[in-house]
């Protein structure tokens, strides 16, 4: 009985026991987790950065824009672009062109060492630019660097490249995002970082973070931070959140929201950069409903853009209209190549002209993420008026891209990033034939007037060209461009000397500072 | 122990009213009820299920659930009100000046609590060291006469049976020498034979040391033992109050005679006498009632009784709650029910007419437990039936009587197919029957049927009495849908209940009800045989003898033939033709229903009558005690079964060999190594009744 | 009782195995190629195909299951397909992560969700009752996101206690790890604070009801004897097992609460890799879950065999 | 008294223990107000699911719009009580789905028993043995995003739960007398289990399905929160609150109404619950 009443009344010493316990165990969680903390005397000068989790480190293949602003800052591009879409020198201090505009000479920094301490030399460039225009290789710019002839070394410090034909766009194609420059013979580019960037990589923890610190020995001069902290953010709003708890630095690709009430809070300031980035809902042209002009007509009938750009964008950068080109473009946008005002009616009318006596039921495929679903909630609602019914599909990234979905579906919206030229996208989304031509999309006149701009050196022809191209768009092409897109940022008060890109995972930390 | 010795009373309860609320309706379980306990009496409370006696008890105890209250009456105990004590007051009383033992021994102990620690608990709080306590246990657990108390004391409640748990119940009521011991039907759910035990040591107890009791029990042979004192209950209210033997020889309430005339007594035969029973069923304690409670089943109602009688004292010491209790003093008016139609006719059993024949009918089930077992091959088995060869004559009714585990409802569902059974013969009309029901045809379906023990289970109860009875006819006699409505109807009838009753539920009806609505589906297909497990056990008192009747006389009129299993050798013996007394799977002893009451009787039915509480305070019983609990079916005992247990065993014999099946001079048998005249040489009659038994045999 | 052990043990692998039948067949019909996914959108189909091959996709799935199974056996796990990095570290961290925020999660849960529990049961109907009752079953009723948007925005955003975010970045020190594991452990416990005083209170009304429990009461012990060695002693027992059962129940029902803090447990890297279509990682959290569900019913049984005497002494 | 008042009778008893307790008449009437609002949604809702009130983004609550307006100016009283036939909906069928399923396979696989019996409770402990949500996860992400998929993760999810409850029903029924009449009659297997047995199971059905359907709302709202298997513009109340997530300091009520709905309705239903449990527990009424 003796045992019995003591086992009993240890069961129920049990329950503090149980948390006494407990709370060692946090104890030692926690311990343990210290010891691989640094703790620092004085505080480092970090900045925390929260961005959405990458899936590519490779440069030739990083796309998002977190996979870039890691990349830049780990790695070097040859001839970077300013926050004005203005070339700017990097890698490379200085350049010139032969005057048949076929052969380009680079001159490269000097003294330039990578993070494993190796020299850079024009062999990395010579070698990374073969790399990235090899066709074998599947890499994206494979097209954009297929122009290239032949890439070589005059010595350690220069480098030429030659050109099949005159391309008046070639220094802004070296400045793609692809384009860092990777040590020579490099086996493993995904696996690793060894760069000559302002930041080297200490410690990568997939899916978590990436810390940086300072390169000391950068060659345009030390960074004045002592190191990134990135942190991967799932959901922008808990980035947000984070920011205004004081526990972020940086994010970016805010939802217009998401700017918005940050613009009130206190703490934080925003960034605001307008872009020539923009969405396109096209439906595809080459098969039931597109290949009727008169469904396509409807569709821009009953879309009233403006109202779209104050909406979802709450008028933060400009509205569209239905080319890729775009104001940011000063030389060659046309501000009078404007679609026709709103007309439900009318829409209306032409679709039953088309045969769609009562209702057109479309799926409209987008991304499940950002401004889509509003901006397809706010287009299914016009588009009803017009007796257009649209059911939204909403998909993952990696579904709508990785399987080919965005290029097959007849009615999507696409973002298009911001490029610091227009001829990108019409060579690879509206040219007949053209990889990335999801609205399937074939005019030879348009064909005619893109190869024409694509290869003229003269600013003139160039812009009338794009003119025309702009009307053509208007009159009988595939898209609705709503609006091109600010892009928002937003840092913490003591952040100095950060200035968002265009597109934003371009944004360089080499000159940001933090407020002591 | 007479009542001007003890002028003062141990317990008084005056005028005590205690309602329910339910469904958010309050109804009264206990009225006005007034009953006094002496010093060292003990006084019995008697009722059918509903008649408030629990509450009363649990009302004395001032422990009363959350959904009842006292709502006028007090509880005197030595003369301080219980019902104006708070609980901490309580705890000083509680165990120590009267203490409780509960009714169902399986959940009234702590389960993850070693019974010592359970039992010295209440003795530590008078002050007892741990040691102390413990010594006390264990004697306290030798007086109640358990073997090996140290052993005991560190089992848990769930490794002793349920006799045991009841005696360990015991022992700690009166580990602290309360004054009153309350005790709630604290023998109900056990077997006969251990029931004779512990009514034997309360018995005991209570006189060595002077305890009074309150003994609750709807059975009125366990009070007529026990009680010096007995109280009737019905419907809430105390209808009669008398000393015991006064009480069971001249009732002067027409409810506590027709209580007496519902039981049939040992030795009884339906074929010489027929219960009267009570008339009507038992009120639902949510009617609303004016005028006498007992009105509508009364035989003597007249007008007067429409307002309610008060308690009249007849004669010193006894009250009884009626207008004419006068008239049934002086014998002018018969409390009695009025009996409905005679017994049939005697009959003998004679060859030629046999309908069902068992031949070494076997049933083992194997003991699974998991997969790993099946695995390793240590399959135990389950030796429920063994070898059991009997025969049932047509418009005869065979008895099946043995105590729980004994295999008698096994062999019921065996022979009808609902078990499959090991080995052995089952002939119906000579044919060969399958095993299980789903090699039977639907004739041979038609021709056996069952009525089934819980009233409550029997019926689907979503489906209306129609329907019910409608189903075997249609599925069994290929009755057309609509003749088998009208057939239900006259089913009904024969029942003698009316046509309406086909469109209510199970649930709306009463227990004696369903079980007649039980006896007209079994009987919807014209049955050979009728097996009837323990048809009346879980009906009230007053209400079994109208079913007994019911059974029996469409038994007789259909001429089928019926076995009828049950505990109750008085109910057995007042049903049945020819009585098989079984005992872990083996038929002890066989015999006609006359004979079974007279020696020479199988040890172990000589051990049964013994055990059986005679309706007769007065009445003499040999004392013949079982000891320790029955082996169970999985460790059958080699040679004889019962040698374990037998009072009158010889050694190695009964161990070693099994017992010769010896036959009487009526066709009897006696499964015993013991000789039939040395058996009759020593045994005397086991019982007697103090006047003389109508119909007794 | 070790034939109660070996036969609870049996049941544990063999449900693990099932259960690692009806994973691996679920993740076989995942759509998306995994190739590409793994590539990108820019890839060439060539690259893709070429991976496809290395990774076994082109495998039948019997293959594929025993192959995996056999791996995963010899810890053997692979490689993310979106992370190119051994998942069994990654899953080891955060495993580890999970695990500190479910004990801490217990550790704030268990003792005042049994004490109020206790407390609610023993005074039915009381004030403290109504309140305890209403008050958990709001609790429960609550989903996990709405109660851990509330309290990052009072307690991080309004009052600033609280760091909104848990990333548990290094930089953030062991002062910052404990603040950043407050909001996420607190929605947690909120959660299973409602729960567990829900079943406790309910266990205490149901054994206080017990005809062991008049027993006890009329035997004249004191209350408080009655309460702990009677009534607790039976009515905890089914508590017990829960809260063993509900470690298993965190580590995935932890799903939503690291979403929605950013908490970089299993319970997040699960929805990464499900958007990912990354396999090996899916695969591994969910075997990992079924184990940690599986063993953490193991320990429910025995703890409930310990302290119940039936079974202890089968 | 006639068949169909007896069982009317019991209805109104049911409806009494129901509205006696102040808690389970308070779920009561909010499931019931819910379910009402599923019904009638889109005749009383002033404003359309998506109408966009363009001149009235981020309007707090007032008399025109009682739960405010979001970013695109949409009526957030209106977008919940939409929600509420989606949520409902789904949860309502994918509950009763797996009911049916779940009852059939118990009742067959309790009464048959044996190896039958052991080979489906092996397999639902498989099933089981993977938390629901993680379950959910997994089959959402294989199956393509669509009304049915939810069904289906429902119905996964909840039919081996059920199929345990009912077939722990069918063990303590089989060996009844009313069990064993039916097989005395001759009547059949689909006879014994569908109207003999499964009449027993009702009130551990009713009570299993209340709950059930009260985490099946929990799981469509987290999953719509998670925005996995539900597209936005949903009528999702999850979603609403993850898509709100960004508004918590322009327009905290698109936030707080669709999370105080689900709160609200899975407290309800879990009140209900509670409810059906007294009933079940509770005799019927002497009177009758």
């Amino acid at each position: 009985m003796t045992t019995e009443a003591r086992s009993a009344r240890a069961g129920l010493r049990a329950i503090p026991g149980l948390v006494l316990s407990l709370a060692a165990v946090v104890a030692a969680a926690c311990a343990t987790g210290s010891s691989s903390a640094t703790s620092p005397a004085e505080p480092e000068k970090v900045v925390r950065i929260g961005i959405q989790p990458i899936a590519q480190t490779d440069p030739a293949l990083i796309s998002s824009d977190s996979e870039v602003l890691i990349a830049n800052q780990v790695y070097d591009y040859l001839i970077d672009i300013d926050e004005s879409n203005r070339l700017a020198a990097r890698l490379a201090t200085d350049w010139s062109v032969s005057p048949d505009g076929l052969e380009y000479t680079f001159d490269l920094a000097q003294g330039v060492t990578f993070h494993d301490g190796s020299a850079f030399t024009a062999r990395d460039v010579v070698w990374t630019f073969d790399r990235l225009r090899d066709p074998a290789s599947g890499y994206p710019t494979a097209d954009l660097y297929s122009g290239i002839t032949d890439i070589r070394a005059v010595d350690d410090h220069q480098v030429t490249f030659t050109l099949l034909k005159t391309n008046p766009f070639f220094l802004f194609d070296l400045a793609d995002n692809h384009a860092l420059v990777l040590k020579a013979d490099t086996a493993f580019p995904d696996r690793g970082f060894n760069g000559t960037g302002p930041y080297r990589v200490v410690e990568y923890v997939p899916p978590d973070r990436i810390v940086m610190e300072a390169n000391t020995d950068y060659f345009a001069g030390a960074p004045q931070l002592d190191g990134l902290e990135i942190t991967f953010f799932a959901d922008t709003s808990s980035a947000v959140e984070a920011l205004q708890g004081g526990q972020l630095d940086f994010i970016m690709g805010l939802s217009t929201p998401q700017y918005d009430s940050l613009t009130q809070a206190d703490g934080v300031q925003t960034q605001i950069v307008d872009t020539n980035g923009f969405v396109a809902v096209r439906l595809r042209t080459d098969r039931s409903p597109g290949n009727d002009p008169r469904v396509i007509q409807a569709l821009n009938l009953a879309t009233d853009r403006q109202s779209l750009f104050e909406v979802v964008r709450r008028g933060y950068g400009s509205v569209g209209a239905s080319s890729p080109i775009g104001p940011v473009y000063t030389d060659y946008f046309d501000p009078s190549a404007s679609p026709p005002p709103r007309d439900p009616q009318a829409a209306r009318a032409l679709l039953e002209e088309a045969g769609y006596k009562e209702v057109l039921k479309l799926d409209m495929y987008m991304l499940n993420t950002g401004d889509y679903p509003d901006l397809g909630a706010a287009l299914k609602a016009q588009w009803a008026e017009a007796g257009i019914d649209v059911s939204l599909q909403l998909v993952p990234e990696g579904v709508y891209y990785g399987e080919g979905k965005w290029l097959d579906v007849d009615l999507g919206i696409t973002g298009w990033a911001h490029r610091p030229y227009p001829q990108f996208y019409l060579d690879v989304m509206l040219v007949c034939g053209a990889k990335w031509n999801e609205s399937h999309f074939c005019d030879p006149e348009f064909d005619r007037l893109a190869g024409l701009a694509g290869s003229t050196s003269d600013l003139q022809t160039r812009a009338s060209a794009y003119r025309q191209i702009q009307q053509i768009l208007v009159d009988r092409g595939p898209l609705i461009v709503p609006y091109f897109f600010a892009q928002f940022g937003a840092t913490s008060e003591r952040v100095q000397g950060l200035k968002l890109k265009p597109f934003p995972g371009r944004t360089d930390f080499r000159n940001v500072s933090l407020a002591p | 122990m007479t009542r001007a010795s003890t002028p003062a009373p141990l317990l008084e309860v005056q005028r005590l009213t205690v309602a329910y609320t339910r469904a958010g309706r309050s109804y009264d379980a206990v009225r006005q009820v007034s009953l006094t306990v002496q010093q060292g009496e003990s006084y019995g409370l008697v009722g059918e299920s509903g008649s408030g006696k629990t509450t009363l008890a649990l009302s004395v105890m001032r422990y009363l659930p959350r959904s009842a209250a006292v709502r006028g009456g007090r509880v005197l105990l030595n003369g301080a009100d219980l019902l104006t004590l708070d609980a901490k007051a309580m705890r000083r009383i509680w165990g120590r000046r009267i203490a409780f033992v509960p009714q169902d021994p399986h959940t009234s102990l702590n389960p993850s609590m070693r019974i010592g620690q359970q039992l010295g608990e209440g003795l530590s709080t008078d002050g007892l060291d741990q040691r102390q306590a413990r010594q006390r246990a264990l004697s306290l657990l030798a007086d109640v006469h358990l073997p090996d108390p140290p052993r005991i004391a560190e089992c848990y409640p769930h490794q002793i049976s349920g006799g045991m748990r009841q005696r360990v119940l015991i022992a700690m009521a009166i580990s602290r020498e309360p004054q009153l011991l309350v005790m709630d039907e604290p023998t109900t759910g056990l077997d006969t034979t251990t029931q004779a035990s512990i009514l034997d040591l309360i018995r005991d107890l209570v006189r060595r040391r002077s305890m009074s009791i309150l003994y609750v029990s709807h059975n009125l042979g366990v009070v007529a033992q026990m009680c010096d004192r007995v109280a009737v209950m019905y419907a809430g209210e105390l209808l009669e109050d008398a000393p015991a033997a006064r009480l069971y020889a001249r009732p002067l309430h027409p409810y506590t005679q027709g209580l007496l005339d519902s039981v049939p007594r040992l030795g009884q035969n339906k074929r010489r006498v027929r219960l009267r029973g009570v008339a009507g069923r038992p009120p639902s304690p949510a009617e609303t009632r004016s005028g006498c409670v007992f009105l509508a089943r009364c035989p003597l109602a007249i007008d007067l009784c429409n307002d309610a009688p008060t308690l009249f004292e007849t004669a010193e010491g006894h009250t009884a709650r009626c207008h004419r209790w006068k008239e049934i003093e002086a014998g002018s008016a018969d409390p009695r029910q009025p009996a409905s139609r005679k017994a049939g006719p005697p009959r003998t059993p004679t060859i030629g007419r046999e309908v069902l024949a068992l031949q070494d009918v076997q049933v083992h089930f194997p003991l699974r437990r998991s997969l790993a077992d099946v695995f390793s091959r240590r399959i135990r088995r389950v030796r429920a039936v063994e070898d059991v060869s009997l025969s049932i004559e047509r418009g005869f009714a065979l008895g099946l009587v043995g105590e729980s585990g004994s295999g008698k409802t096994t062999l019921g569902l065996t022979i009808l197919g609902l078990v499959e059974r090991t080995s052995g013969e089952i002939h119906l009309l000579g044919k060969p029957l399958p095993s299980v029901i789903a090699g039977r045809s639907p004739g041979t379906l038609a021709r056996m049927q069952m009525i089934f023990q819980d009233v409550d289970e029997s019926f689907v109860p979503t489906m209306s009495i129609a329907e019910i009875l409608r189903r075997p006819l249609i599925r069994l006699s290929g009755s057309p849908p609509d003749e088998a409505s009208s057939k239900a109807i006259s089913l009904l009838e024969a029942v003698h209940l009316p046509p309406e009753f086909a469109d209510r539920f199970p649930s709306e009806l009463s227990g004696g009800e369903r079980q007649r609505v039980a006896i007209a589906r079994a009987f919807a297909s014209k049955p050979e045989v009728l097996v009837a497990d323990e048809p009346i056990s879980s009906l009230d008192v007053s209400v079994q003898a109208a079913v007994l009747n019911l059974l029996n006389d469409i038994q007789v009129v259909r001429d089928s033939g019926l076995i009828f299993i049950s505990h109750d050798l008085a109910v057995i013996g007042y049903i049945s033709d020819v009585i098989a007394v079984i005992y872990l799977g083996r038929l002890m002893q066989v015999a006609p229903a006359a004979e079974i009451f007279e020696p020479p009787y199988h040890p172990y039915t000589e051990a049964l009558l013994s055990a059986i509480p005679l309706i007769d305070p007065r009445g003499k019983q040999e004392r013949i005690r079982l000891q320790g609990d029955a082996p169970s079916p999985v460790d059958v005992p080699r040679g004889c079964p019962f040698h374990t247990r037998c009072p009158r065993f010889l050694g190695n014999l009964c161990k070693e060999v099994d017992p010769p099946e010896q036959r009487t001079a009526s066709g009897g048998m006696i499964r015993c190594h013991i000789s039939l005249d040395e058996l009759k040489a020593v045994q005397p009659r086991v019982f007697a009744f103090s006047s003389p038994v109508e119909g007794s045999g | 009782m070790s034939r109660y052990l070996v036969r609870r043990l049996g049941f544990v692998v063999l449900t693990v195995f099932l259960t690692s039948i009806v994973i691996f067949s679920v993740i076989q019909v995942l759509p998306g190629d995994v190739a590409r996914v793994i590539l990108g959108r820019e890839a060439g189909q060539a690259a893709v195909d070429q991976l496809r091959q290395e990774l076994g996709l082109d495998l039948p799935a019997p293959v594929r299951y025993l192959r995996w199974i056999a791996d995963f056996v010899r810890g053997a796990w692979g490689e993310s397909f979106s992370l190119r990095t051994a998942v069994l570290p990654l899953v080891a961290r955060r495993l580890s992560n999970s695990l500190l925020l479910a004990a801490v999660v217990l550790g704030l849960a268990v003792p005042l969700s049994v004490g109020l529990g206790v407390m609610a049961g023993l005074r039915q109907d009381s004030f403290l009752d109504n309140v305890v009752s209403m008050g958990s079953l709001a609790l429960v009723g609550l989903p996990e996101f709405v109660t851990g948007l509330v309290l990052i925005q009072v307690f991080a955003l309004q009052l600033g206690l609280f760091p909104a975010s848990s990333s548990l970045a290094d930089s953030s020190g062991l002062g910052g790890k404990i603040a950043q594991l407050i909001l996420p452990s607190l929605t947690a416990a909120l959660v299973l604070l409602g729960y567990l005083a829900r079943l406790t209170r309910a266990q205490v009304i149901e054994e206080s009801g017990k005809p062991y429990v008049r027993t006890a009461v009329l035997k004249g012990l004191p209350r408080r004897t009655v309460i702990l060695r009677h009534i607790l002693r039976n009515a905890l027992m089914p508590t017990v097992t829960v809260v063993a059962i509900s470690f298993g129940w965190l580590l995935s029902g932890l799903i939503v609460i690291e979403a929605v803090f950013n908490y970089p447990g299993l319970g997040s890297l699960l929805v990464f890799a499900v958007s990912r279509r990354d396999l090996p990682v899916i695969q591994a959290i969910s075997m990992l879950a079924v184990v940690g569900y599986a063993l953490a019913n193991l320990s429910a049984d025995l703890v409930y065999a310990a302290l119940n005497p039936r079974l202890r002494l089968e | 008294m006639s068949a169909s008042q007896g069982g009317r009778s019991r209805f109104r008893q049911a409806v009494a223990i129901l509205f006696q307790q102040r808690s389970s008449a308070i779920g009561t009437s909010i499931t019931l107000i819910f379910v009402l609002a599923a019904l009638f949604g889109p005749v009383v809702a002033p404003y359309g699911l998506n109408q966009q009130l363009t001149s009235a983004t981020f309007q707090p609550p007032s008399l025109a719009h009682w739960f405010g307006t979001d970013q695109l100016g949409r009526d957030v009283f209106s977008r919940v009580l939409l929600g509420a036939r989606d949520i409902l909906a789904f949860a309502g069928v994918g509950t009763l789905l797996a009911i049916i399923l779940g009852a059939t396979i118990g009742l067959f696989s309790g009464y048959t028993g044996g190896v039958v019996d052991e080979i489906i409770m092996r397999a639902f402990d498989g099933l089981l043995a993977l938390p629901a949500m993680l379950l959910a996860l997994l089959l959402l992400a294989s199956l393509a995003s669509s009304d049915l998929s939810v069904i289906i993760v429902l119905v996964v999810v909840y039919t081996p739960i059920v199929a345990r409850v009912v077939r722990s029903v069918v063990l303590s029924v089989k060996e009844l007398a009313y069990v064993r009449a039916a097989r005395l009659q001759g009547e059949g297997l689909g006879w014994i289990l569908y109207r003999a047995i499964l009449p027993a199971t009702y009130p551990a059905l009713a009570v299993e399905g209340a709950l059930r359907f009260s985490y099946a709302i929990f799981l469509i709202a987290s999953l719509g929160f998670l925005g996995i298997g539900f597209q936005p513009p949903s009528d999702n109340w999850g979603m609403m609150v993850s898509d709100a997530r960004q508004l918590t300091s322009a327009a905290p009520w698109a936030l707080y109404f669709p999370a105080a709905a689900i709160a609200v309705v899975v407290v309800g239903v879990n009140l209900l619950a509670d409810g059906l449990k007294r009933i079940a527990q509770t005799p019927p009424d002497p009177r009758s």
